[in-house]
């Protein structure tokens, strides 16, 4: 794996939470473009945290980077805004959604272009591309977003990603609360994206099962640190692995409600 | 036992729809603030006084009119942009309670900053309407509550074609509905927030001339958030035209109170009126008339 | 089949006492939001000392099924029987009373408690001291105090949470914040416990550690026990009987056997056995 | 006081010990001190900038003139009140202790009740000009308390006296409908029992109709007297509610001119805001404004020209406020002159100069020899009346200046003291003190310093 | 004092465990043996006098905002019913004790504490907090309104009975003022360790799950607006007889509210101790800083500009404060305390 074909690259990350509470220590990780990589790891291991220090949200959960870095195609994340990051490209998707409920379908995906930056007419062409790989949305495009299901919820975030013509998705456990046959759904559209217009994506899911279907390559995480990275198939096929991250899951076709204790108290505080 | 005298009832409902809807104009100012950014900002009413002193020590300086009124609103841009720089953006993502106190603190520093730069003298302010009432049908009504209704009429219609149809207003809502979420699609929080305060001040600098013209421009000015209060808890601290139908209800039943049952507890009751008012009303309704409940399902 | 789920299974298989008395009766339960409908017309029999399942997609009604038994939400049509009193809509000021406790699906512990003063609150039925007594110490109020305090020493004992008992509970790791929910209310010794996803975002071994709490839990004391989980492998091992719901409405209800079989659940919720693939490759 | 500077060390000790350094120095020469709770700043900065100023103008004029009184050098120090009780306190709090003070004058009702009885027991008078409590005008009860010039009741019997002249004689009164409309405060309520008193005797109708505080909004109040069609409305108000009620009035069609303001709606900070509304409003007042007057004259020149003007806005020398704070300055001057006649050219004591205010005598001649005349009438303080039956006049607002309407008119004074006797001496019984003899009110202490001090 | 009772962490220290009492117990003693070495009629009157005051008025508004996280922007009205109580009672109930008095003062503003803590039943957070400003107003009119209360003063001014006992003079009232609050927050800092006080957290943190976990939520709230009212009516009743000593209704104002509001916050959410750090910033701060202001400018300016600076930063400093300390000064002290011991050698 060449340095130049990496689009991400994160470097011995720290991190803590109110300037106390150690949440990563050693996270590393590279995100090869044109690759679907995924984050796995038990709940508080630190992904979601990961990924929020990848798209520079951390400070606005009282978080904060304490060691280590991360580049986004040259980018030093830590010193780029959220806004700014958008702009170049880095789009995530949050964990549990975070869909303007109050918004309608079509208000949602319109303000994935105004974080872009587009013009009117980008945003135009861009709708009827998220129409087309979601149908479900457009029926219910008037409809307050919160009123719709947690799968049609989820089709809107990640469209309204899509909006900001990401180069790089960022998805903090899509599956999460979602029936096995609407996570299938939605993962066959990130897969159709990949293999499709190459577009690259990380995500972090707490259901190794799925994730490691769909990804080419995954990184482990354990109490805040990397502990393993390599291709989807060979981590599929180590014993720990299966015991650890496979073994409670074998039937278990659905997510579970997935949140680190920290992201726990935020959404209390909400 | 005097038999009831109609045309009089109408006058006191006309005037006191009249009156609410100068509480709604101070209203509004908190709507904006509170909507997009959780603050209760108890420093409206510094605010308003801040614009209006400026205002009117500029015109008395021999500022023209409409220059002053650009200079002003251009200062309460600055003020804008300061306050979120300095208080909003170090304080995002604490409490609810910390916040309020801290705009109780920069309420200090207004009226303070205020008189320090204006003098604590008492001003006139006219603004050219003469206030001769018109008669109605034997019902007085004053010709500046009217012009004053109008121009409050007239924000509320900006505001909403503003938050309903440009990119701002979406991107408003956005932030007003989820701040987390919105900051990482990559909207800019700080500049609609500094936006946000600018249209506050805005609000403030017109409902400051308003009060400013019936009042005076003096400390007491701004004492009047405390007539927006109990508008804001009736109609909703997040809804603008909760707000004005706030203020309209307030400030009609308040006058009528005050006119047919005032005497029969001596009078004044005015001061508490209002708040006991719409503590019966909330009491029905725990989120206000017009207060957004979670729309969501499970 | 994994290794906890095959202990549950025989965990749960050592139990096939009679069931006597049914503990919670639903009969056409429906609850609509503003128009939407949560569930609908729902009828569900818990019997006493039963381990009662109920699956299903998100947004399909467990929890508000769950809120609804536990007077959280107001149910728009039907009856819900608690014994044999029956309920238009339960009082949830009377729920502990009324031998019903639970753990929700978003940890809600109270932050400001260390993980014994939690647990403590679980007791709060039962004090009948008035403020004036505890402050000063003395007879009735001492007495419940102490009792009060053994009762919970014991469940956090009981429940592994010794280490943690003086801790603030927003410090401690998810997993372990589930469990404290548990003890508090386990610690009000109900006849009707309702876990909301009480293994979610749990490791292997902790689910299986949690799966012995429960299955303990309805042994030591015969409760009854409804609980929502997602991990079909624990749910099958676990419980006597499954209903399953989707969109509002109950698609079916029985053992697990019966419920794994029956091509409506396959459908709405299972879906097609992909991840058994995995699973069979990985066993290769 | 090296032993107090130490004290104090805990809390702002350095302010403290030069404080107490500043003692000592001012203990030598002969100063008579004057603390002032003032107030620049809040809702009632107006009224406040424009008093003060007044009285440190004429300190400063007698000092810069005269060079003291007898010789004797007058000093003060602000404290910021913000008009609020407690900070009032704390400024008395923190200077009571100084050496050589005269009296207080802290412009506050509120201010003023807080000191009544830390100024009885550290014996320094205090003074409250034009308002405070109507009862302490009762020498007997209240040793050490002058509502100098007006008090509330007095006042009203004024106002009425007034409406009496304009109808045409007392008898006219019969049947005229009067509003007051008051400010919702202790201050506003205070007069409430003496107009239904004086409605008794003249026999008009009177419906007093209370503004809440702060009075920014009176629809309902104006179009209640609108109803009621009243001959004239006085109004009681206080701070931002005086302008509103003008505005009002017209918005609800009653003639300014029928609108009497009392005492303390009388100043250019309460027409001006109103704009045109307010021309031809007449309010009462005890002290004419403008700058005419001879003493004002000598201190635009003597203290103005030198650059030691208080004010910062020379428009206000001669404004209601400020001449309201020169009349101040020239009783708790005269005060001192007459006391030292009896107790010596030097520094007197709290209750020396206590007993100066008791025989505050300035009759018009005398107030003519001050450069007063026409500014106010003359007062007549003895040890058993200690408001000094002022004469009051009115004035009316021609949308630029204030213009005299009036001769002086006497409030009447025999009805209203059985009034002030039976208040007092129910304050006595409660509070449990003994009625004041005039052989007591004759007697001074003559230690040095205050009694606090002393007990130290 | 204020030195003194700066707060120590809670558990241990380097040396050693220390008993959480004994920290506060020191304090107490200080306040009863040590400052009256010292102390001058000004720092009774003046500052010590307020600061208990409003200390224990902070103590009761934390008992029902800190603990039971009730919003209340009407504390002064408490006060305001507390002192108007006991001085009514102590005139026109012949021999009763003054203590008597002041315990049915706080009896009596409980009781309006209660019927303006119904709102509380159905509302939360701002709406509840502005829906208290309704007690604030109406108490208010009611006090001027009604002459009775303030035995038909034309002025509506009630003058403080004399204390009696070793209770005259500035140290008489101090001792007086500091015996009532050692009383109350001994019982304040008891109970919130009770059932009672769990149950108030409780509701706080979580009211769903406080309900049906079986805390009586309904009851739980009156009562924290019970107990609260209580306290802040005798701080009232401090505040009227033992430091300004004739009060008048305006005296307790929104702007009182608001400051005692500030105590709690910036001394701390939910720490008794909060209250007396709080308490001491926000009584001393203006004091210090209008007179170093008069000290270092009062020949340069002008009260009003020295006081509108001044006004202007304290505002600033309460901004930079809640910035740098969100959760107050008692957690600022523990974690100094934390870095200290951290620093100290642990072996």
């Amino acid at each position: 794996m060449s340095e130049r074909s990496d689009l991400l690259v994160v470097n011995n990350l720290a991190a803590v939470y109110n300037h106390a509470v150690s949440a990563l220590h050693g996270v590393s990780l590279r995100v090869s473009r044109g690759e679907v990589r995924a984050i796995l790891g038990a709940n508080g291991a630190g992904k979601s945290t990961t990924l929020k220090a990848i798209s520079n949200v951390l400070s606005a959960v009282r978080g904060q980077i304490t060691a280590g870095s991360i580049a986004f195609d040259g980018l030093d994340v830590a010193k780029t805004k959220p806004s700014d990051l958008i702009r170049a490209g880095l789009v995530p998707v949050l964990e549990g959604r975070h869909v303007f409920k109050s918004l309608t379908v079509e208000e949602n995906l319109n303000t994935g272009g105004l974080g872009r930056g587009s013009s009117r007419a980008e945003i135009a062409s861009d709708l009827e591309r998220v129409y087309t790989l979601f149908p479900s949305l457009t029926r219910k495009r008037k409809i307050a977003a919160g009123l719709t299901s947690g799968g049609e919820q989820q089709m809107v975030a990640v469209g309204r990603a899509l909006m900001a013509r990401p180069r790089l998705l960022v998805l903090d456990e899509p599956s999460m609360g979602l029936a096995p046959i609407v996570v299938q759904s939605i993962f066959d559209t990130l897969r159709k994206l990949n293999r499709e217009e190459g577009l690259t994506i990380l995500l972090a899911e707490q259901n190794a099962a799925i994730a490691l279907r769909y990804a080419s390559s995954a990184a482990v995480l354990e109490n805040g640190a990397t502990v393993l990275e390599g291709p989807a198939d060979e981590l599929r096929n180590r014993a720990d692995v299966r015991e650890f991250y496979l073994g409670s899951s074998i039937k278990r076709p659905d997510a579970v409600q997935a949140r680190t204790p920290i992201s726990a108290t935020v959404v209390a505080a909400e | 036992m005097e038999s009831f005298d109609f045309p009089f009832f109408i006058e006191v409902l006309v005037g006191g729809l009249l009156s609410g809807i100068m509480y709604s104009l101070v209203a509004i100012g908190f709507v904006l603030i509170y909507k997009t950014s959780g603050v209760l900002n108890f420093a409206q009413g510094a605010l308003l006084l801040f614009a209006a002193l400026t205002f009117v020590s500029l015109l008395e300086r021999g500022v023209p009119f409409w220059i002053t009124f650009a200079v002003t609103l251009a200062i309460m841009a600055v003020i804008g942009i300061l306050i979120e720089r300095t208080v909003l953006r170090p304080l995002v993502n604490k409490p609810p309670i910390t916040l309020f106190v801290a705009t109780l603190g920069l309420a200090y520093v207004l009226e303070g900053g205020a008189q320090l730069l204006w003098g604590t003298q008492v001003h006139g302010l006219d603004l050219g309407i003469d206030d001769v009432p018109y008669v109605v049908g034997g019902v007085f009504i004053s010709t500046f509550d009217l012009f004053a209704a109008a121009v409050a009429a007239s924000i509320v219609l900006l505001l909403t074609i503003v938050f309903r149809y440009t990119r701002i207003g979406l991107a408003f809502r956005a932030v007003a509905d989820d701040q987390f979420a919105a900051l990482a699609i990559g909207l800019k929080l700080p500049v609609i927030w500094a936006a946000v305060w600018i249209a506050a001040g805005f609000v403030a600098l017109v409902a400051g001339l308003l009060w400013g013209a019936r009042l005076g421009v003096q400390f007491s000015l701004s004492l009047v958030v405390l007539k927006a209060l109990p508008v804001l808890v009736l109609g909703g601290f997040d809804s603008i035209l909760g707000a004005i139908v706030g203020g309209l209800l307030i400030g009609a039943s308040e006058k009528l109170a005050e006119v047919y049952l005032g005497p029969f507890f001596g009078g004044g009751i005015e001061s508490w009126f209002a708040y006991v008012f719409a503590l019966a009303i909330l009491l029905i309704r725990p989120s206000g008339l017009f207060g957004q409940r979670l729309v969501e399902r499970t | 089949m994994g290794l906890v789920s095959t202990n549950v299974a025989e965990w749960g298989g050592a139990k096939s006492a009679a069931r006597s008395r049914q503990i919670l009766t639903l009969r056409g339960v429906t609850l609509s939001f503003g128009g939407v409908t949560a569930i609908s017309d729902i009828d569900l029999d818990v019997a006493e000392g039963e381990i009662r399942a109920i699956i299903g997609p998100n947004g399909a009604g467990k929890s508000s099924l769950i809120n609804v038994i536990s007077g959280v939400y107001r149910p728009d049509r039907g009856t819900i029987a608690i014994g044999d009193t029956v309920f238009a809509d339960v009082p949830g000021s009377r729920v502990a009373r009324l031998g019903i406790a639970r753990t929700y699906q978003n940890i809600a512990l109270f932050k400001g408690l260390t993980v014994l003063e939690n647990v403590e609150t679980g007791r709060a039925a039962t004090v009948s001291s008035t403020f004036i007594e505890q402050v000063i110490g003395i007879g009735r109020a001492r007495r419940e105090e102490a009792d009060t305090r053994a009762r919970s020493e014991a469940v956090i004992d009981a429940l592994h949470l010794t280490s943690v008992r003086d801790r603030l509970v927003g410090t401690l790791p998810y997993g372990v914040q589930k469990r404290v929910e548990l003890a508090r209310a386990l610690v009000s010794e109900p006849r009707l416990l309702l876990l909301d996803e009480p293994m979610a975002g749990m490791t292997a071994g902790e689910k299986q550690e949690m799966a012995g709490f429960v299955l303990a839990a309805r042994d030591r004391s015969n409760a009854s026990i409804v609980l929502i989980e997602h991990d079909i492998g624990v749910v099958m091992g676990l419980s006597d009987r499954i209903a399953v719901l989707d969109y509002g409405r109950k698609i079916a209800d029985g053992t697990p056997d019966a419920v794994r079989a029956d091509q409506r659940v396959i459908d709405a919720y299972l879906g097609v056995a992909h991840d058994d693939d995995i699973i069979e490759e990985s066993h290769v | 006081m090296k032993h107090y500077g130490a004290k104090t060390l805990l809390k702002g000790a350095v302010l403290s010990a030069v404080a107490a350094g500043s003692f000592a120095t001012a203990a030598i020469a002969d100063e008579q001190f004057f603390p002032l709770q003032s107030y620049r700043v809040g809702p009632y900065a107006a009224g406040g900038t424009g008093f003060f100023g007044g009285t440190i103008d004429y300190f400063n004029l007698i000092n810069t003139r005269d060079g003291g009184v007898n010789g004797v050098k007058l000093t003060w120090e602000e404290g910021e009140t913000q008009y609020e009780v407690e900070r009032g306190v704390e400024v008395y709090e923190r200077l009571k202790g100084r050496p050589n003070i005269a009296a207080w004058n802290p412009l506050s009702v509120g201010i003023a009740y807080a000191m009544i009885d830390r100024i009885t027991q550290d014996r320094v008078p205090l003074i409250t000009v034009n308002h405070g409590r109507t009862d302490s005008t009762d020498g007997r009860v209240f040793p050490y308390v002058f509502p100098l010039l007006l008090n509330p009741y007095s006042e009203t019997s004024g106002i009425i006296n007034y409406i009496a002249s304009k109808e045409g004689g007392e008898e006219k009164l019969k049947g005229k409908k009067i509003v007051v409309l008051y400010h919702g405060s202790p201050y506003g309520k205070e007069t409430i029992p003496i107009y239904e008193l004086l409605k008794e005797k003249f026999g008009y109708e009177v419906q007093q109709i209370e503004v809440p505080h702060p009075g920014n909004e009176q629809q309902a109040q104006w179009l209640a007297i609108r109803r009621y069609k009243p001959d004239y409305v006085v109004l009681r108000g206080w701070g931002v509610m005086n302008p509103v009620a003008i505005k009002t009035a017209q918005k609800t069609g009653f003639p300014v001119d029928r609108i009497i303001g009392n005492v303390w709606s009388n100043s250019e900070e309460d027409v001006i805001p109103a704009g045109d509304a307010a021309i031809g409003y007449t309010a009462i007042t005890t002290q004419a404004s403008g700058a005419d007057y001879p003493v004002l004259q000598e201190i635009v020149k003597t203290v103005y020209d030198g650059g030691k003007g208080n004010l910062e806005d020379k428009k206000r020398i001669g404004s209601v406020y400020h001449n309201l704070g020169i009349v101040n300055g020239i009783l708790n001057v005269e005060a001192v002159r007459i006391a030292q006649k009896r107790f010596g050219n030097r520094t007197l004591t709290g209750d020396e100069v206590r007993w100066g205010f008791e025989h505050l005598q300035l009759d018009p001649k005398r107030v003519e020899e001050l450069g007063a005349k026409g500014l106010f009438h003359s007062i007549n303080v003895t040890w058993d009346n200690h408001e000094g039956d002022g004469l009051v006049t009115f004035q009316q607002w021609d949308g630029k200046k204030w213009n005299v309407v009036s001769d002086w008119i006497a409030p009447d004074w025999k009805l209203l003291r059985p009034i002030i006797e039976k208040s007092a001496e129910a304050y006595a019984k409660e509070k449990g003190i003994k009625i004041r003899t005039s052989e007591d009110a004759d007697k001074v202490t003559e230690l040095q310093g205050t009694a606090s001090s002393a007990k130290n | 004092m204020t030195t003194a009772s700066i707060p120590l962490p809670r558990p241990v220290s380097a040396i050693g465990r220390v008993p959480t009492w004994l920290l506060p117990l020191a304090v107490i003693v200080f306040a009863y043996a040590g400052i009256p070495l010292f102390a001058s009629d000004y720092l009774y009157d003046a500052i010590l006098a307020p600061f208990l005051a409003l200390s224990l008025a902070a103590v009761g508004l934390n008992i029902l905002t800190g603990y039971a996280g009730q919003v209340s922007l009407g504390s002064a009205a408490f006060m305001a019913v507390g002192a108007y109580a006991a001085y009514n009672f102590n005139l026109r109930v012949e021999g009763l004790p003054l203590l008597a008095s002041i315990v049915f003062a706080g009896l009596i503003a409980s009781a309006v504490g209660v019927v303006f803590g119904l709102p509380s039943l159905r509302l939360k957070g701002f709406y509840l907090a502005v829906s208290t400003l309704a007690a604030q107003f109406f108490v208010q009119w009611t006090l001027t309104k009604f002459s009775w209360f303030s035995n038909y003063n034309p002025s509506g001014v009630i003058d403080a009975p004399a204390l009696g006992y070793v209770f005259e003079g500035p140290h008489g009232r101090y001792l007086f003022s500091l015996s009532v609050v050692v009383a109350l927050t001994v019982f304040a800092a008891r109970l919130v360790k009770t059932q009672t006080g769990r149950n108030f957290i409780a509701v706080r943190d979580n009211e769903t799950a406080a309900k049906i976990s079986g805390v009586p939520v309904l009851h739980t709230k009156l009562l924290a607006f019970a107990i609260s009212s209580f306290i802040i009516g005798v701080a009232g009743v401090l505040w009227a007889f033992a430091y300004l000593r004739t009060v008048e209704p305006h005296g307790f104002n929104l702007d009182r509210s608001f400051q005692i509001l500030f105590i709690i916050i910036i001394g701390g959410l939910a720490t008794i101790r909060g209250a007396f750090l709080g308490a001491a910033l926000i009584v001393v701060l203006p004091l210090v800083l209008s007179r170093a202001g008069t000290f270092l400018f009062g020949s340069y300016f002008d009260s009003g500009v020295l006081d509108m600076s001044q006004r202007i930063l304290v505002g600033a400093l309460i901004i930079v404060f809640l910035i740098a300390e969100p959760d107050g000064l008692a957690a600022l002290g523990n974690r100094i305390a934390r870095r200290l011991r951290l620093r100290s050698p642990t072996n």
